[in-house]
């Protein structure tokens, strides 16, 4: 660490963004920021959600143009038009969400836009395929290049997506939340190559909303809170608390919530859940002021059975009990007339309708409620949109903003916002905070508290160990769509979660 | 590792920063009524008998029928569907029509079956799309050939006739003064398309589902449902326009109401529905009929071949979307 | 996925070999060889516009505009040679097909720089070529006896055997079976249409390529529009009406995804051709006329009904004891 | 005084045979010097396009419309609209039922049609053989009366068979498949009798690309000049129209007479046609122009430039 800091005294900076600005309609997302990337060097991006780190991402890689402002490579202005003109200077990017084509070849995905040519200039298939075994190998992943890319689950879609930044003989390599969808084993693959990447000499942008890992690779660190560059330096001189404080702009204090809720009747009860492909042998019991922690590695098919459960996809057996009378779930809205919501963890394509209004969004669900015979009536659903919007503490300019015009914590508060104006029995939340900052994770944490403390039953999904320990008051373990334990009271520990999420 | 804030009241939010006025003011209806507007002066100033109660009145059956499968295939394309079949629908329900006269089947009888040939059609159409999950478009390209083929098979180069005296009503007769029973009728289903799409939870879910029909359906909507109603609205109104037409023309051979459902599309998107689902209005599309009725009304007087008039209908499709984007482009 | 592909396009191979099969039942000269050398003859205008569509579909758009851009240069052309007989073919292919492409790029222009949506688009600009048409030639035919030798000659002019018309669309499909695999610009429309999103992020302009694909249908209309008047030796407005459904029909038959990013160059080839049997089919095997339009449209249906199927996907693999199974 | 004003409404604009009708009428109005012509129609052969036609001259409160109508029945209603506003109403060419039109001009009467279309094709084939028709759409009134009147008269001509009957919708590629289709199905095929000028002109296309000059014949009714390429090429050895020009002069002149009070439209009446005569109704208020005239080889150069 002490040469690294002594590093960065001496060298210049190979990429530097300077007075960067970009403005969307409605929404000032950056204000003259200024980044700088080393040599040899990870610099740490961090900031709350919505604070612009996605945006600069996109600016430097030539996807948006800025309003104003400088990028300089090696001291050098230059502009971006597209993303091609991007990586031929030599800067590469793992994207937060995966932007990959589905119905394309694995070592298409990875040699799109740069493909290995024949002497007649047409693409050469087989040498591209060998590039990409190699490529795929380097980074320790097993995947058949010939694959479609929808054949894969989605931590190789990720791995795919690093394998393409790869591909690109870069300089500046730019890193978006790139460890949010693996398991554990893949991020300590990640970090070896991070090391690597160091090694020979590259820059390194990472962004992350997890402290544990900022402080493990990164050198550097740069913080943006609401879109406004706060600070920058070497993170061999910063305290974690630090750090927060410079993002959220005052004191936070890091525990979990209290939990006070009475453990009441039973609310749910699952009995031999079963699909062909997905999932098996899932039974258990939910009450009335619990939380039920769902723990698994990324894949391990806990989505599937909440989405199963909440009547998407179809199981082959079993039966779901609803305060002890059988239910017959066949589709979402048979769910909801239950009093089973799901708060899923694709929040763009499934969560939220981003091209509606944030009050729209709300009120969906629960039209009946805010209707009068079928006839809407607009008053009514504002008020109740402010109401649980704003017990939420949603940051957005007006309820009629469109749920896209938000950043991505604040989309996951509508979506939730949009279950509890339901009045559910049992809520599942699937990753509730996966992608979400520091400030609302912690807001997250406090109204699920809450939830449980009213009454309601809360079945979280979630695939880090503190959160699932510090929310929880029993577990259930899934590997490979099996359930495999239930685990309560002083057997709650880090050791017992992983030997059996990995099978050992 | 999470932290807790203390615990923050949330900050109030207003409602909407544009006022719903001023919306509706920039909005592409109001930019659609200039239009028609204009339309209309233009037609005074250059012909003679355009100002003509009774003209106008006639000029109104050049898009009451199409406007009828206008309003349903509105609602069908917002929530991201579509059907091309309408105008095939017409010539199967006609043809249905036609084989019960030869049987003597009274007017009531009639329209039950026009209604109800529609309906089979749309739900036809509607188990295809949302039972099997295939896309719309390409169904009712099929179920286009599919439908009038049956009419074909039927009746060949025959025609069905002696459709009872009181059959003629629908599409000949007159409630009051020139306002024609189709003319009404128009009216009417324009009043209640509007209040379905615009004022129920019905319009909202349909807003929504084509904005994101993931979404909707992870929102407890019941999407499939949703859009099997669309279908079954848009096959009804298409037997309906056939009863219409049918009154009108008094006679069914196959070939009743061909290329329709591509003057039905353009009204609709001429009307500010965007054909990728998700929005556009009702009041939109009425103002898109009569701009429709007027160009080719206006141009008729003045004997100008209907292939000049769809250039105009071509242009003014395109120019109409095209013309704020260039301004924009040309302001920034 | 590779196996599932390969055997879609074997699927409508076999559909197509079952349909000869019953023909052949009823009228054995039908699959002679010559006589399908004259289907596919045929057939040819058909698939130089599916393979064009292809393309278009490809990229998430649709080209509605492509019959009445056939009638506008066949039109032209024919025009032209009757006020000037002597031009030799090669410029009149050249006017054609550039004619074509200009009008493709109409589309595309409008598609990429106005951001208008493609259905749009060509429906406007399919009403107003016809409209074109009429304004040029004020409604008036051109006629077989008009044209000169020359002019009427060429799609017909025999090589090998072949018809110069089957031999264009022989060489179109190797043509663009080689485009499509390999070359950027083939594989750029497979991203467009496969995720736009991904495809802005790849550095690849959605709306240029989309243009492109416009574009080149534009010029497989022009070329098929001198060949066809030509072959029919006439021209009026409204030659070709109706068969930009024709196009869409065999490019859906053929398994192109009308959601985009999925088709192949051999599918759009086995459309057509499914489509151009059961058309000349009909007539020889004595079944009523009146038949044939619910026949073209039961077959829609159920290809496209078919191809769902294949491609449905079943749910991820998650459970060890289904990974034998599947 | 204010000029009369005739409407000429046709299937479809375009149609060379319509387009010649349309200088016939052009050339009664000069001769009657206070007529102006409308010529107008669909660019397309429907009923709904005629409807909207007629709409828009009943508004123009023309003062007569002679129509050659797309569909017997559907024009009906439209048609007594236009009767009841006052107009003049006459069908020619195509006929209207008649609650639609005031009366109906044949080109020619039905039967000699009918008899024609067989004869022309039969006089080539003394032995006897195999014919087929190729028409034009399924509801084409004219083309569906003279197949009747053809088949009525089928015993006079032992030996020759009408062995199908297809439609071409009087599309120039449909046509050319269709006669395509009937050259396949049927190797032994003599003639094809096509009853209408989009037809026949295709036909004798198709003949001539499946190299079957002088085994198939193709004959029926057609224009000269678009036919004169099919009789040098032989794939035609002859065909019948009735002269257009003269059609749309006598329907103007008989538009004129009913409309100026001259004439009235009864059974047994005369109505005067200019230089074509006077026309004599039937008990249905219809009546025949002329003969069909045939053109061949020794003729077809002499009118080719004419219609
Ligand atoms: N395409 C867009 N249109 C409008 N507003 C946008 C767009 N993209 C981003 N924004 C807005 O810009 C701001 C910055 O968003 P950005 O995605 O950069 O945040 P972020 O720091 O990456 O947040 P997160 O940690 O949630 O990923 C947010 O307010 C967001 O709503
Ligand atoms: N190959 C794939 N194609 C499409 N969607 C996928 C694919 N793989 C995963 N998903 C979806 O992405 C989401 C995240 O998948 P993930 O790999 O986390 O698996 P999961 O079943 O959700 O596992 P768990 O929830 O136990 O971590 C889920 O909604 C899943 O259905
Ligand atoms: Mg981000
Ligand atoms: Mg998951």
């Amino acid at each position: 660490m002490q040469t690294d800091t002594q590093k960065d005294t001496d060298l210049s900076p190979v990429l530097e963004l300077d007075g960067v600005t970009k403005t969307f309609p409605g929404v000032k997302a950056l204000d003259g920021v200024t980044l700088r990337l080393y040599p040899g060097q990870v610099t740490a991006l961090v900031g709350e959600n919505g604070a612009g780190k996605s945006t600069v991402v996109k600016i430097m890689t030539g996807i948006y143009q800025p309003d104003g402002g400088d990028i300089r490579v090696d001291g050098e202005a230059i502009r971006f038009p597209t993303a091609q003109d991007a990586a031929r200077a030599g800067i590469t990017a793992i994207h937060q969400e995966t932007v990959l084509f589905d119905e394309l070849s694995v070592a298409e995905n990875i040699f799109l836009g740069h493909a290995p040519r024949t002497r007649l200039g047409l693409i050469d298939w087989a040498t591209m395929n060998a590039k990409a075994t190699e490529i795929l190998r380097g980074i320790g992943a097993e995947i058949d290049p010939h694959h479609k890319l929808h054949d894969l689950g989605i931590a190789n879609k990720h791995l795919v997506a690093i394998a393409r930044a790869l591909s690109i003989d870069a300089r500046v390599v730019i890193m978006d939340e790139p460890t949010a969808a693996l398991s554990h084993k893949e991020i300590e693959e990640l970090y070896e190559l991070v090391e690597k990447l160091k090694a020979q000499g590259k820059a390194i942008l990472f962004i992350s909303h997890k402290f544990d890992e900022i402080f493990r690779i990164a050198d550097r660190y740069t913080v943006f809170r609401d879109g406004q560059f706060v600070g920058d330096g070497s993170i061999a001189e910063v305290e974690e608390s630090d750090l927060v404080k410079m993002m959220v702009g005052r004191d936070v204090a890091q525990i979990f919530p209290t939990r006070t809720s009475q453990i009441g009747d039973e609310v749910l009860q699952v009995v031999g859940y079963e699909h062909p492909t997905e999932f098996a042998d899932i039974g258990f019991t939910l009450r009335q002021g619990e939380i039920l922690g769902f723990y698994g590695l990324v894949g391990a098919g806990r989505s599937e059975f909440m989405q199963s459960l909440f009547g998407i996809t179809k199981p082959s057996k079993g039966v779901v009990k609803i305060d002890g009378q059988v239910r017959v779930i066949r589709s979402p809205a048979d769910a909801v007339e239950n009093g089973i919501v799901y708060v899923p963890e694709d929040r763009g394509k499934q969560g939220a309708i981003t091209a509606l209004p944030i009050f729209q969004n709300v009120t969906l669900p629960s039209l009946k409620r805010t209707s009068k015979n079928g006839f809407i009536r607009l008053a009514e659903e504002f008020a109740l949109a402010r109401e649980y919007t704003q017990r939420l503490d949603l940051r957005a300019a007006s309820l009629d903003t469109h749920v896209g015009n938000l950043s991505g914590g604040n989309q996951q508060k509508v979506v939730i916002a949009k279950w509890l104006a339901t009045q559910p029995k049992v809520i599942i939340l699937d990753e509730p905070t996966k992608g979400i900052d520091i400030g609302s994770k912690a807001a997250v944490h406090e109204f699920m508290a809450e939830l449980a403390a009213q009454g309601l039953a809360v079945i979280m999904v979630s695939s880090e160990i503190p959160e699932v320990l510090g929310m929880s008051d029993r577990v259930i373990v899934m590997r490979e769509g099996r359930m495999v334990t239930e685990v309560s009271g002083d057997d709650l520990t880090p050791e017992t979660l992983v030997r059996h999420a990995a099978g050992i | 590792m999470t932290t807790t804030t203390d615990a923050s009241t949330g900050r109030h939010i207003p409602d909407r920063l544009r006022s719903p006025l001023e919306a509706r003011l920039k909005s592409w209806e109001s930019l659609l009524l200039l239009v028609a507007i204009a339309i209309f002066i233009a037609n005074s100033l250059a012909s003679p008998y355009f100002l003509n109660a009774w003209n106008l009145s006639d000029a109104t059956f050049n898009f009451t029928e199409k406007a009828m499968i206008g309003f349903a295939m509105a609602l069908l394309i917002i929530s991201g569907e579509i059907d091309l079949s309408v105008a095939s629908i017409i010539a199967l329900a006609s043809t249905a029509m036609g084989a019960a006269v030869q049987f003597g089947v009274g007017t009531p009888g009639l329209v039950l079956i026009g209604l109800g040939t529609g309906l089979i059609c749309g739900a036809f159409n509607g188990v295809l799309v949302t039972r099997m999950g295939l896309p719309s478009i390409v169904v009712t390209i099929g179920s286009m050939s599919l439908f009038r083929g049956i009419s074909y098979i039927v009746l060949g180069d025959q025609a069905y006739g002696g459709y009872p005296s009181s059959f003629a009503f629908f599409g000949q007769g007159y409630v009051w003064w020139v306002i024609s029973f189709e003319f009404a009728l128009f009216a009417v289903l324009a009043v209640i398309y509007g209040v379905l799409l615009h004022k129920t939870n019905f319009g909202r879910a349909v807003y929504a589902i084509g904005n994101n029909a993931t979404g909707a359906m992870f929102s407890g909507i019941r999407v499939e449902r949703v859009k099997f109603t669309l279908f079954l609205l848009t096959g009804l109104m298409s037997g309906l326009a056939a009863i219409c037409l049918t009154s009108r023309l008094g006679s069914t051979r196959p070939s009743i109401g061909f290329g329709w459902e591509l003057e039905i599309v353009t009204m609709v998107v001429l009307g500010g529905v965007s054909i990728l689902g998700g929005s556009g209005t009702i009041p939109g599309v009425v103002i898109a009929a009569f701009v429709m009725g007027l160009v080719t009304f206006g141009l008729g007087l003045l004997n100008v071949p209907g292939i000049v008039m769809s250039i105009v209908i071509g242009a003014l499709l395109i120019g109409v979307i095209a013309l704020p984007r260039l301004w924009a482009k040309w302001r920034a | 996925m590779l196996r599932l592909l390969a055997s879609r396009e074997a699927l409508l191979l076999g559909a197509i070999a079952v349909l000869l099969a019953l023909i052949a039942t009823r009228f054995p000269a039908f699959v002679a060889p010559s006589n399908l050398a004259g289907v596919f003859n045929d057939t040819a205008p058909l698939i130089l516009l599916a393979i064009g569509q292809m393309i278009v579909i490809l990229t998430k758009c649709i080209d509605l505009s492509v019959a009445a851009n056939l009638a506008l240069t066949g039109m032209v052309v024919a025009m032209i040679n009757v006020a000037a007989p002597g031009v030799p073919v090669v410029v009149i292919l050249a006017v054609a097909i550039g004619l074509g492409t200009l009008l493709g790029m109409v589309n595309g222009i409008l598609v990429w720089k106005l951001d208008i949506p493609p259905i749009v688009v060509t429906l406007g600009t399919m009403t107003i070529f016809r409209g074109i048409i009429f304004l040029l030639s004020e409604g008036s035919w051109v006629n077989s006896h008009e044209m000169s030798p020359a002019f009427k000659a060429f799609p017909r002019a025999e090589i090998l055997g072949q018809p110069v018309l089957s031999w264009i669309a022989v060489l179109a499909v190797i043509l663009f079976a080689v485009v499509m695999t390999r070359t950027s610009l083939g594989r750029a429309f497979y991203a467009v249409g496969g995720n736009p999103h991904a495809a802005t992020y790849t550095g690849i302009d959605v709306g240029k390529t989309q243009f492109w694909a416009f574009t080149i249908s534009g010029a497989l209309a022009g070329l098929t529009g001198y060949l066809w008047v030509s072959r029919y030796a006439v021209a009026y407005v409204d030659i070709a009406s109706g068969f930009e459904l024709d196009v869409v029909a065999a490019c859906v038959i053929g398994g192109i995804s009308i959601a985009g990013g999925i088709g192949t160059v051999g599918g759009a080839l086995l459309g057509a051709i499914f489509l151009g049997v059961i058309k000349n089919a009909l007539p020889v095997v004595n079944i009523s006329p009146f038949w044939q339009l619910a026949i073209s449209g039961s077959a829609i249906i159920i290809a496209v009904a078919v191809n769902a199927r294949a491609s449905r996907s079943k749910g991820r693999i998650i459970l060890k004891t289904a990974e034998h199974a599947a | 005084a204010e000029d009369m004003r005739i409407a000429l409404v046709v299937k479809a604009l375009g149609i060379g045979f319509f387009e010649a009708a349309a200088k016939g009428a052009e050339e009664a109005a000069e001769e009657l010097g206070d007529v102006e012509i409308i010529y107008t129609g669909p660019t397309d052969t429907t009923a709904e396009g005629q409807i909207e036609v007629i709409n828009s001259l009943i508004a123009q409160q023309v003062d007569a419309i002679a129509i050659s109508a797309n569909d017997t029945d559907a024009l009906v209603p439209t048609l007594k609209k236009a009767m009841q506003r006052g107009i003049t109403v006459i069908s020619w060419d195509s006929g209207v039922a008649p609650e639609g039109r005031q009366m109906h001009l044949n080109p020619s009467s039905n039967p000699l049609i009918g008899n024609m279309i067989i004869k022309l094709a039969a006089d080539e084939l003394p032995e006897g053989g195999e014919v087929a028709v190729l028409s034009a759409t399924t509801t084409s009134t004219n083309q569906n009366i003279w197949i009747e009147e053809m088949n009525k008269v089928m015993d006079n001509y032992p030996g020759v068979e009408v062995v199908a009957t297809v439609y071409g919708d009087d599309l120039a590629d449909k046509s050319y498949r269709e006669a395509q289709g009937l050259m396949q199905s049927y190797p032994d095929l003599d003639a094809i009798i096509a009853p209408t000028s989009v037809g026949i002109v295709a036909a004798a296309q198709a003949v001539v690309d499946a190299g079957k000059v002088g085994e198939v014949n193709v004959t029926g009714l057609g224009l000269p000049s678009e036919m004169a390429g099919a009789i040098e090429s032989g794939a035609s050895k002859s065909f019948a129209i009735w002269n257009p020009i003269d059609l749309g002069y006598s329907a103007t002149m008989i538009a004129h007479a009913l409309a100026s009070g001259e004439a009235e439209a009864e059974p047994g009446a005369e109505i005067p046609m200019g230089r074509m005569g006077s026309l004599t109704l039937d008990e249905n208020n219809q009546g025949a122009m002329a003969d069909p005239f045939v053109y061949d080889e020794s003729n077809i150069d002499e009118f080719k430039s004419i219609f």
